[in-house]
Parts: structure tokens; sequence; C-alpha cells
């Protein structure tokens, strides 16, 4: 597909675009449908397509499989970390009002750094479902 | 961190330890931070147990939002004791799990291994501490993905099979667990269990209801391998790394009865589930059904981690048999024989695994004289193995008497005998082992390398001392089980 | 054998016949002395003259003849159970 | 702190460890345990208590009273002459096997509570079969075989009468149980087993004479005289008891007369002298109790003694069938005396001890009005001096000479026999002894001269019609053979038809197998898919029959919950597939082994 020119011009238009979506997804998901689960889900779409047009080996350098890895048990880690930290602050598990000064600050700062882990752990899941199926058997593109 | 945590803590440790493992990308690294959080969970699920021993359920409210608009975590003395099972044998299957795994698969990927150990582990711990009927389905969820995974690690390619049918299998009986939640969800329109059984109570006997009552039995049942819904078992069990196995035939199957009693005595409650539908016929025909059609099954199997894989749906079908009486004596049974049946199977399972690490796999030609070669290994699986054939003096006695006196006590003296008569195939599929590791000349492809390493030995050995103990005091699993009976019969 | 011929009592059959014909002279005593002795009945009958000599000796004949009887019902090869 | 331990446990660990005791200490310690546990036992004496919580109860590990102790002191004193004749056995599984079968034996008499005598009943039979075993011959393996499956089916009967007993009383604790109550029955039919009962009986003939020479001696002692300990325990008094008894008496005699093993008519004997106990245990009166253990307590030292002088002769002559013997008292005579002491004892001879254990059942049985059981009981009395006392030592010592000539017993055989046999002359001559530790106060004079003269004069004429029998060519002779018994059932009718129960099967399997052939392609391709290469229920199932089953299940459950009343049938309906499933799974294997 390297060679359709079309669809190299609509992807690198569209890429950032999507991107961008999915960080709107996810820090609007506080006030109106989406958050985390749909923002990772949108951006591991932008980097699938990247790896569709380009091929797999250049998805591969843009993003390796090491940093896939290394984003799915940080964002694990994160939302663990956040419940945590409800505990360390004298609440319960996953407790967001002792997070901030008023509960409602706190309920802000906690949903905020569940859904950036809910995101990056999605995402990351997405890609290596991707990396694992598309790099089975025979190179679909090359 | 003050003791009202521990609700939480008990899951969260191997939760976030799960992560930490697929960070260190090193394998020792990721064991040690494993077992630490198995080891940290044990110490919790201990410590619950004795608050609810003494105290009552412990309610823990998520995120402190009140139940039931939050989700609730509910340990009382029937989910305590099932988390001590859960993480006991999870912390003496992790040591096993370094000589072993380190053996069987690629170092490289090593870590992985303990990520998705400990988040078996969390899914496990959390489907029992869990008191939101969906929160439980989320922890069922993860524990089964990281379980299938686990799974078609095994070496052998048919593992690959296996776990891919296991996958299958789960996850039907995920969903029908979850469209069984979706109704009862419609109908009573919240999720935590307390509530949900106290809203059930007037519009138990409706369509809807039992609908949702039938998708969850069959669901749990899958997942619990009640006869005939097995067959996913004994593959899955055979041809995983022998740690998988140990750990999931001592504790995914116990869950998952778990969860049934949960609903069956907990959401629904007797009157409908056993008193109104013939649920105890039903279960005690699969049960007796189960314990027949499986022994004989073992019993031609040619090798022993098959077999023992098929003792399993046998024993499960003990377990069965205890809830279809739904008596004090009968539940107290089942409750005891899932934690008298979870560490006998840990032991035979960690020993044959031992025999596997040297052998390749554990085919009854290679056990030819074991013996002499294996001495403390054959040694532990014949005493594992009387009490998986209720000997007494062993864990496994104590299991069956009870079963025996709830089969008395509910008049049904066939069904005593029929337990007394089956344990005689146990001792039958047993004494082929003793045939072979005492009787037999060694043989041709028995291992000669000696005993297993220590690692794997001590872990197993504490699981026979274990079913050994349990067999004489019965202070801590009769008395809990007795209370989880009588709180279930409430 | 033959070294031994005569060196026991026993093995001349006169001998055996003395010890028979002995034997009964004491049962006969036996049975006599119940006219001496009060024998106190233990089951009501018992105390007749000569009761327990006549009912030993017929119980004994009784006994073995009924015996040879089983045994045309009952026996077997040695090797019965082995085929 | 050797007070705290049960008596039992001494001799138990005393086995244990002679394995790995040098081979000149073994017989030493084989010898003083029993008498260490004996001296224990005069040192608690009656009352003692000793218990321990497990198992959510409280279990009785030990209780003393005048019933179990009597026991007690002669399973000690069995012990303690069973070690001393089987001195120079120092190897193989024998002596460590005869030391804890002992000692499980003697705790089981002293278990409180249902669940410690079931454990030590089925130690005791584990321990049994060793011995049996290491009779060594293929036919001593058989018979250890059969004779285990007897003793642990006992036993499951126990477990199962006690669990029952727990549920009707709420107690495990072993009093008097009677026969009002299935779980009592369950319990009446697991001691029954063990006492051989008539019918239940065939292990003991059995197995007995397989042992070696000197595990006959032991096994002869304990397994059935503490089942009859356990009925004094718990049936004293059960009427069901005395017919059972006097059958026991009298019907072993017959088979005792025509035998050829001696060995085995000494078991048969044996057999019959336990009817005597079980019926003093029926009338359940103080005498008969009484009369009950003081002839168990005589009976184990005299049919000890028998047994050694038969092992003697196995020992040296290497054979104890009738026909092969004769003329042994030119080679053996002190073996020879001492088996006539043996016999004089078992037929009650006066001054010997059955005269003084013996009538006291007869006199209960008179006294309280069983005439019939009374003429049995002396019937058997004269049969038994006819076969045990007469035709053991004249076929094996006397009658034709055989011609065999060998050694005299070893010393510390003879040594053996002759402090049994003085134990047997000292309880006939003073049998206050004995009469002072049975567990009733007794005011019963077995001399007096109504009694010798009626009993003399009994077994003079049962000896003169043994002699006039022989001498007019009607008594039976000797032959090899095997006579049927019991046994049978199980040995030869059980067999046979699960042969052609077997057959029969395997011939509608090749029926179905031929008439599916011909159902037509679609019908044969379903039936191959069925029966996989491996049994339908062991092979791995396809993933898509496996969803099927949730399905059907799912489906299933559905149905029987909107059906207003579920009837059982449709459940059965339910199990059918299944059934059929299993079959189809054993049908494949067949088939498989047949290829």
């Amino acid at each position: 597909m390297k060679r359709l020119i079309v669809l190299r011009v609509v992807a690198k238009m569209l890429i950032p675009f999507m991107l961008l979506f999915a960080l709107y997804v996810q820090f609007h998901g506080d006030f109106s449908p989406g958050g985390g689960f749909q923002a990772g889900v949108i951006g591991a779409a932008a980097i699938i397509l990247y790896a569709l047009i380009f091929g797999l080996p250049a998805a591969r350098r843009l993003v390796p499989e090491r940093l896939v890895e290394t984003l799915l048990g940080a964002g694990v880690l994160l939302y663990g970390g956040v419940g945590l930290a409800g505990i360390a602050l004298g609440g319960n598990y996953l407790d967001y009002f002792v997070l901030g000064r008023d509960p409602v600050s706190g309920q802000h700062r906690g949903i905020f750094w569940v859904e950036v882990g809910v995101a990056l752990t999605v995402s990351a899941v997405m890609l290596e479902i991707f990396y694992l199926f598309a790099g089975r058997g025979h190179r679909f593109d090359e | 961190m003050s003791a009202e945590q521990l609700p939480a803590l008990v899951v969260v440790a191997p939760l976030v330890a799960a992560p930490v493992a697929l960070l260190a990308r090193r394998a020792l690294p990721a064991w040690m931070v494993a077992t630490a959080a198995c080891g940290f969970s044990f110490v919790a699920a201990l410590a619950l147990a004795v608050q609810v021993t003494s105290g009552g359920a412990v309610s823990y409210a998520l995120g402190s939002w009140p139940p039931p608009w939050g989700i609730e975590y509910r340990v009382d003395v029937l989910s305590a004791f099932v988390l001590v099972l859960v993480s006991g044998v999870a912390t003496v299957v992790a040591p096993f799990a370094w000589a072993s795994a380190s053996a069987e698969l690629e170092r490289e990927r090593l870590y992985l291994f303990y990520a998705l150990y400990c988040l078996c582990v969390a899914g496990l711990l959390g489907m029992t501490a869990t008191g939101d009927a969906f929160n439980l389905f989320v922890f069922m969820e993860i524990a089964s993905l990281s379980s299938y995974v686990l799974i078609a690690l095994g070496r052998d390619r048919r593992a690959l099979l296996s776990a891919y049918q296991y996958l299958v299998l789960g996850t039907i009986g995920a969903t029908f667990y979850v469209i069984g939640i979706g109704l009862l969800y419609l109908m009573t329109g919240t999720l935590n269990m307390a509530d949900m059984a106290a809203r059930l109570s007037d519009i138990s006997s409706t369509r809807p209801v039992l609908a949702a009552l039938a998708f969850i039995t069959v669901g749990v049942s899958l997942k619990l391998a009640l006869f005939p819904l097995h067959l996913w078992l004994p593959n899955a069990y055979t041809y995983a790394p022998s740690a998988v196995t140990a750990f999931l035939a001592a504790t995914g199957t116990k869950v998952s009865v778990y969860v049934l009693l949960r609903f069956y005595f907990g959401v629904f409650g007797t009157r409908i589930v056993l008193e109104e539908l013939p649920m105890s016929q039903i279960l005690l025909a699969l049960s007796v059904v189960a314990i027949v059609t499986a022994s004989l099954v073992a019993l031609w199997q040619a090798d022993l981690k098959r077999l023992l894989a098929y003792s399993s749906i046998a024993q499960i079908g003990y377990i069965t048999l205890g809830i279809s009486m739904a008596s004090r004596e009968g539940l107290t049974a089942a409750v005891v024989h899932l934690f008298n049946h979870g560490i006998t199977k840990g032991a035979l399972f960690l020993l044959v695994g031992g025999v596997a690490l040297r052998a390749g796999h554990a085919g009854f030609d290679r056990l030819q004289g074991l013996a002499r070669t294996m001495p403390l290994t054959s040694l532990g699986i014949v005493i594992a193995g009387l009490s998986l054939i209720g000997t007494p003096g062993t864990a496994g006695f104590v299991s069956k008497w009870y079963l025996v006196l709830g089969a008395i006590e509910a008049g049904r003296w066939w069904l005593a005998a029929f337990i007394v008569a089956t344990s005689l195939i146990a001792v039958a599929y047993i004494w082929r082992f003793v045939e072979a590791a005492y009787l037999a000349p060694l043989g041709g492809a028995t291992p000669r390398a000696g005993e297993a390493p220590a690692a794997m030995l001590v872990p197993a050995w504490i699981l026979v001392a274990a079913s050994v103990w349990f067999g004489f005091d019965t202070s801590y699993s009769v008395q809990g089980a007795a209370r989880a009976a009588a709180l279930l019969l409430q | 054998m033959s070294q031994d011929e005569g060196r026991y009592w026993l093995d001349r059959p006169e001998n055996v016949a003395k010890l028979y014909r002995g034997l009964w002279i004491v049962g006969v005593l036996l049975v006599l002395a119940d006219l001496v002795v009060h024998r106190h009945a233990e089951a009501g009958f018992d105390g007749g003259f000569g009761f327990y000599g006549v009912y030993g000796f017929v119980a004994c004949v009784a006994l073995v003849l009924a015996a040879k009887l089983l045994r045309r019902a009952v026996m077997r090869p040695e090797d019965y159970y082995d085929r | 702190m050797i007070a705290e331990l049960p008596a039992g446990l001494i001799l138990v660990a005393a086995g244990l460890a002679l394995p790995l005791l040098p081979r000149a200490a073994r017989s030493p310690v084989a010898a003083a345990a029993p008498l260490l546990a004996f001296a224990q036992l005069l040192w608690i004496g009656p009352g003692y208590v000793l218990e321990k919580d497990a198992f959510g109860f409280t279990l009785q590990l030990v209780r003393t009273d005048r019933l179990s102790l009597a026991f007690g002191y002669i399973f000690t004193i069995a012990a303690f002459l069973n070690a001393i004749y089987a001195w120079r056995v120092r190897e193989g599984i024998e002596p460590p096997a005869a030391l804890v079968y002992a000692g499980t034996a003697l705790a089981a008499v002293f278990a409180g509570d249902f669940l410690t005598l079931f454990i030590y009943w089925e130690l005791s039979a584990v321990a049994s079969a060793l011995i049996v075993w290491a009779g060594g011959s293929a036919r001593a393996y058989g018979a250890g075989m059969r004779y285990m499956a007897v003793q642990l089916g006992s036993g499951m009967l126990l477990a199962a009468g006690a669990a029952l007993r727990y549920a009707e009383a709420g107690s495990l604790a072993f009093e008097h149980v009677g026969l009002g109550s299935p779980g009592g029955a369950l319990l009446f039919l697991a001691f029954g087993i063990k006492c051989a009962f008539p019918l239940l009986h065939n292990w003991l003939q059995d197995a007995y004479p397989e042992a070696s020479a000197t595990g006959t001696v032991v096994l002869s002692a304990f397994t059935t005289k503490l089942s009859i300990y356990a009925l004094a325990r718990g049936f004293a008094g059960t009427e069901m008891l005395i017919w059972i008894g006097a059958a026991m008496t009298a019907f072993p005699i017959f088979y005792a007369v025509i035998e050829n093993d001696l060995r085995r008519v000494l078991a048969y004997s044996l057999n019959n002298q336990l009817g005597f106990m079980v019926v003093g245990i029926g009338l359940g009166t103080d005498m008969g109790l009484n009369g009950a253990v003081a002839h168990a307590f005589a009976h184990i030292l005299y049919k000890a003694l028998l047994f050694m002088s038969m092992g003697a002769v196995l020992l040296r002559a290497g054979t104890v069938k009738g026909t092969e013997l004769g003329g042994l008292y030119k080679s053996m005579p002190l073996t020879a005396g001492l088996c006539m002491v043996g016999a004089a004892s078992i037929s009650a001879f006066p001054l010997f001890s059955a005269f003084v254990s013996k009538s006291m059942v007869l006199v209960s049985a008179a006294e309280q009005g069983y005439t019939f059981i009374w003429l049995v009981l002396v019937f058997a009395s004269a049969g038994v001096f006819h076969h045990s006392g007469i035709k053991v030592p004249f076929f094996a010592f006397f009658a034709h000479d055989s011609g065999i000539r060998c050694k005299e017993a070893p010393a510390h055989m003879l040594v053996a026999m002759a402090l049994t046999a003085l134990l047997c002359v000292g309880i006939g001559v003073f049998p206050g002894a004995l009469y002072a530790i049975l567990p009733m106060p007794v005011d019963y004079v077995p001399y007096t001269a109504s009694h010798v003269l009626a009993q003399l004069q009994l077994l003079v004429f049962s000896g003169l019609a043994f002699s006039w029998l022989k001498r007019r060519g009607i008594y039976p002779p000797e032959m090899r053979s095997v006579n049927l018994d019991a046994d049978w059932f199980y040995r030869r009718l059980g067999l046979r038809m699960a042969r052609a129960l077997a057959a029969l099967l395997q011939r509608l399997f090749d029926a179905g197998r031929e008439a599916s052939r011909q159902l037509g392609e679609a019908g044969a391709a379903l039936l191959e898919r069925l029966h996989g290469s491996e049994g339908v229920l062991a092979r791995t199932w396809s993933t898509g029959g496996m969803a099927l089953w949730a399905a059907i299940l799912l489906a299933a459950y559905l149905l029987l919950y909107y059906a207003d009343k579920v009837d059982r049938g449709f459940i059965f309906l339910l199990i059918l597939p299944f059934l059929i499933g299993a079959l189809g799974l054993w049908a494949d294997s067949r088939r498989r082994d047949d290829d």
C-alpha cells in the first residue's frame, strides 16, 4: 500500500488529528461521554492506521514493542498507584475525595490520573494485540 | 495502612505487582515482586480471617462510595476462608515456579509469566473479596484471561490448543454469567449482591430471574468444570506449565465453587434454588455421574498429570454433592472439601511437576521404579494420594466424613454408601502409582537425575504436610467451614 | 522305618487293642459312677443315668456320618480354585 | 510419661523400630515390648481415661475398665509368647508386622470411641494382611488379598455404622449399642465379619493356614478376639447372638472332620470356640459375659499352643497335611506332649483351662432356659474334642507311621510352647486367678464331682466313638482335597458370574455395533465420530462439542425452571445421555482392546 499516494497523503493528514481527537476525548471525559478507554482506542487506531499504510516495520520504529510493553505496565501501575494514594492519604482504595484540598478538586484529580492510566493501558493493549497478530505468519505489506 | 484497608489490599497487592513485574523486564526481580505480593496477600488474608472470625463480616466501600451505589468489597467467614486458600497456595507455589518455570519457559520471557501469575492471583482474590456482581465478572475475566495465557505457555504443542479451547469455553461461561447479571440488573436495578438478594425476595419466581439463575448456573458450572462441562479441564491441566497446573487446580475451580455458593445461597436464596426448583436433584445427579465417570476415566489414563486432572473433576463432584444436600453438614463438607482438596491436589501437582521436570512428562512409563530415584517425591505423592482417597489421618478423610454425615442426616443411606464405595476407585488409581513407583522394576525411561530441586520439593512438601496436618487439627478448616455453612444457610 | 520296627510300643497292633479295651473299661466305670455320685441336672433331663456317655457317643457318630455325607457334596480336587 | 501412652502404641513403636535395630537385639525387643505394655496395664488399672481433641471430636484414646483390661492382659501375654516362639525369625516383614498387629489390636481394645476404634481396626487389618502375605507362597498372596478385602470391608461397615450411630445418638462413645437402629445393625455386621459369623467366616479358614509357621500363631490370637471384645462391649444381651453363636459352635466341626490340612482343622475349631463366646455374650448375664471373657482368655492360650505345635511340625516335617503325616511322636515327643496339653485344654478336660471357662457359658445357657442351645453346645463340646482333641494330635503324631524322621522342635519354640502349656494347666488348676480379673464378680465353682464326672463321661465316650469308627473303618480317611465352603460364592460363583456378565455385555455391544453398521451411511458416520480414537469421555472434544454441552445444559435448565412441576422421570431423561456416553466409553475401550 506504500505506493498508493492518495492513501499516504490522506493518512498523513489524518493521523495527527486522530491523536488530537484522542487527547480531546481523554480530557473531556470528565464532562461529556468519553474518557480513557475511548481515547486509548482512538490513539491506538491512529498508530494502527500508520502501520497499515506505512508498514509494520515503520510502525515498530515509531512505537517499539518495548515501549508498548512499558506503557502497558505503566498504565496499570498508574491506576493502581492512584488507588493506593487514596489509602496513603487516609481514605479508602480509589478514594478520590482525599486527593485534593476539597472533595471536588480531589475527584477531579483522581479521575484525571486514573483515566490517563486507563488510556495508556488500553492503547498499549490494542497495539500489542495488533503487533502480535500482524507479526504472525506472512508479512502482509512486504 | 490500617486494618480496615485489608479487603482492598489483599487484592491490590498482586494487582499492582503485575505491572511492576512487567516493567522489571528481568526474571529475578519479577519473581521477587510476585512472591512478595503473594506473601503479602497471604498475611493480609490471614489477618482478615482472624478479624471476621471474631468480629463478623467486613464491608469495604471502594472509593468511599457507600454501597449499593459504589462497589463494595465484602469479606465474611466464607470469603476469608477462600482468600486464605488462594493466597496461601499462591505463596507456596511462587517459589516452586522459580525452579519449574525457569526450566519450562524461555528465560527472556519469564518475567511475563510472573506478571501474569500475579494478575491471575489478583483476579481470583478479587472474585472472592468483591460484593459486587459486575465487579466479580471483571475479576473473573482478569483471572481467566491470564490463566489462558499461562496455560498456553506450556511447552507441549498441545498447550496452545488446550488454552484456546479453555478460552472459548471460559468466555462462553463468562458471557452466560454476565447475561445472568444483566437480567438480574434489569429486574432489581442493583449490582450489589446483598442489595440484590434483598430486592429479589419478592420477585424470585419471575421468569427473567429464573432465566438469570439458569445462565449463572451454567456459566459458573463451566468455570468450575462441573460434569458435563468439564471437558476443557483435563487438557488444560495436562499441558499447562507445572506451576500453573498446581496453582489453578488448587484454586481456580474452588473460587468458582465459591461464586456458585454465593449466588445460590447469598443472592437467590435457598428457598427458590433448592426448594422450589429441582436444583438439588440435578446437582446431585450431575455430581454422582461426575464422580463415577471421571474417576473411571482417571483409572485408565496413561499420564499421571492427566489422571489427576480427571480426579479433580471427580473431587469437584464431591464438593457439588455437598452443596446439593443444602444442609449444614453438606455445606460444611463442601466448604471443607474445597479447602482440603485444594491443598491436596496442589501438593500432588507440585510433586508431579517435579517428576515432569526430570522426565519431560509424567507418563506412567516414566514412573516405573520411581521410588528408587525420587523417593521423597514418590512418598509425597502417596501421602497426598491417601488424602485424595480419604484415609483417616489425612485432610481428605475429614471432608468425606462430613459428606457421609450429611448424606445420613438427609436419610440418604445409598448416598453414604456411594461416597464410601467411590473412594475405592480413588484407591485404585492411586494404587496404580504405587504399583509403578514402588513395585515395578526400574524402567528405562525413568528419570535418574535424582530428586527435584529443593525449591520445588519444599513447597510441595509444605502442602503434603498441610494435607496431613488438617487431617488431625481440624480446628481451623472444619470450624471455618461450619461457620461458613451456617452463614450461607441463614 | 524298618529299623524302628518294634522299638515303639504303639507300633504293635495288640497294644493298640489293649488301649482300646482299656478305654471301654474306663467308660463303663465312669457311667457306673453315676450310681454313686449324684449328678445334679443343668438342663433338666441330663441328670439321667449315663446321659453324657450316650449323648457323647451318639453325637460323635452322627457327626462323622454327617461329615461323610458333607464330603460328598463339597469335596473338590486340591487345585480347584487354581484352575 | 509411659503411662500417658496407649499400651498398644508401645508395641507399635517397638514394631516400627524393629527393622532399624541390629539383628541380635530384635527378638529381645520384640519380647520386652509386650512385657512393658503388660506392666503398664497393671500400673494404670481400671478407670483410666486419656482424651484428645481431633477431627472436631473429643476422642478417647484410652479407656480402661475391667472388660478391656482382661483382653489387654491376654493380648500382651499372647504377644510375648509369640515373640518367644518366633525368636529365630528376625528378617522380613513378619516380626514388625506381628508387633504392629498386636499393638493395634491392643490399642483398639482400649479405644473409647468408634473413630479411634475404626482407625486401629483398619490398621490391625492391614498389619495382619502383611503377616498372611509373609507366608510367601502364591496361595498366601491370593488368600491375603481376599483376607485384606474382607477385613477392610469390615472396617468400611464399621465406619459407616459409626457415622450412622453418630447421627442417631449424637455421640461416638463406644458403649452398649444394641441392634435397634441401622447404625447398630451395620456395627453388628462389621463386628460379625471380624468374628467370623457363619457364612461370613471363610476369610479365617482361607487365610490363617497360608501364613508362615509363626505367622499363623500370631494371627490366631488377636483379630477374632478383638471382635469378641467389641461384641461384648456393644451387643451384650443381644438374643440373636445366642443363635448365631450356637450355629458357629456346630457347623465348623463337620468341616473340621473332613479337612486334611491340620492347621485348617484348627482354624475351623477356632471358629467353633468363638461360638461359645458369642453365645455367652448373647446371653448377656453376668455369668454368660464372664464365661465369654474367660473362654476368650483361655482360648487364646490353648489355640496358640495348638498352632505352635503344628507350626513346629510344619517347620520340621515340611507339611501339616493329615495324609502326609503320622508317627511323628517318635521324632518330636516333646512337641507331641505339648500338643496334647493343648488338645486337652481345648477339649475341656478337668484340670485344663477350657474346663473352667467354657462350662460357665453352658451353665448360663441352661439357667436361662435355652435347652436346645445347651444341647447344641454339648454336642459341639463333644465334637471339638473329636477333631481338635483327637484328630489333630492323632493324625500328626500317631496314626500310621508316615516314615518322616525329623528333629525335635527348636528350643525357643519348645520354651514358648511349654510356657503356654503351663499357663493352660495353671488356669485349669487355679481358676481363681482367672476369675479375679473377669469383668463381673464370679460365684461359680467349676470343680464339683457332678461337673467333673459329666465332662469325663462326655469326653471318654466321644473318644470311644472315634476309636470305634476308626477300627470299624467307617471313619472318613484323610484325603487331599479342597472342601467347598462359603468362600465358593465369591471365589467361584462371583468370578463366574462376573465373567458371564462381561461376556454377555460384550455380546450385546457386538450386536449393537453390528446393528449400527447396517444403519446406513449417515448413521455409521455419526457412530464413527462418537467412537473416536479414544473413549468418548476420555478423548479431547472439539471446541464446538464442548460448547454444545453448555448450550444443552442451559436449555435443560430453562426448560426445567419453566415447567411448573417437574417429575423426577424428566431428570433421569436428562441423565440418560451421560449414561449412554459412559457406556459408549466402555464399549470403545473394549473395542480398542480387541484391536
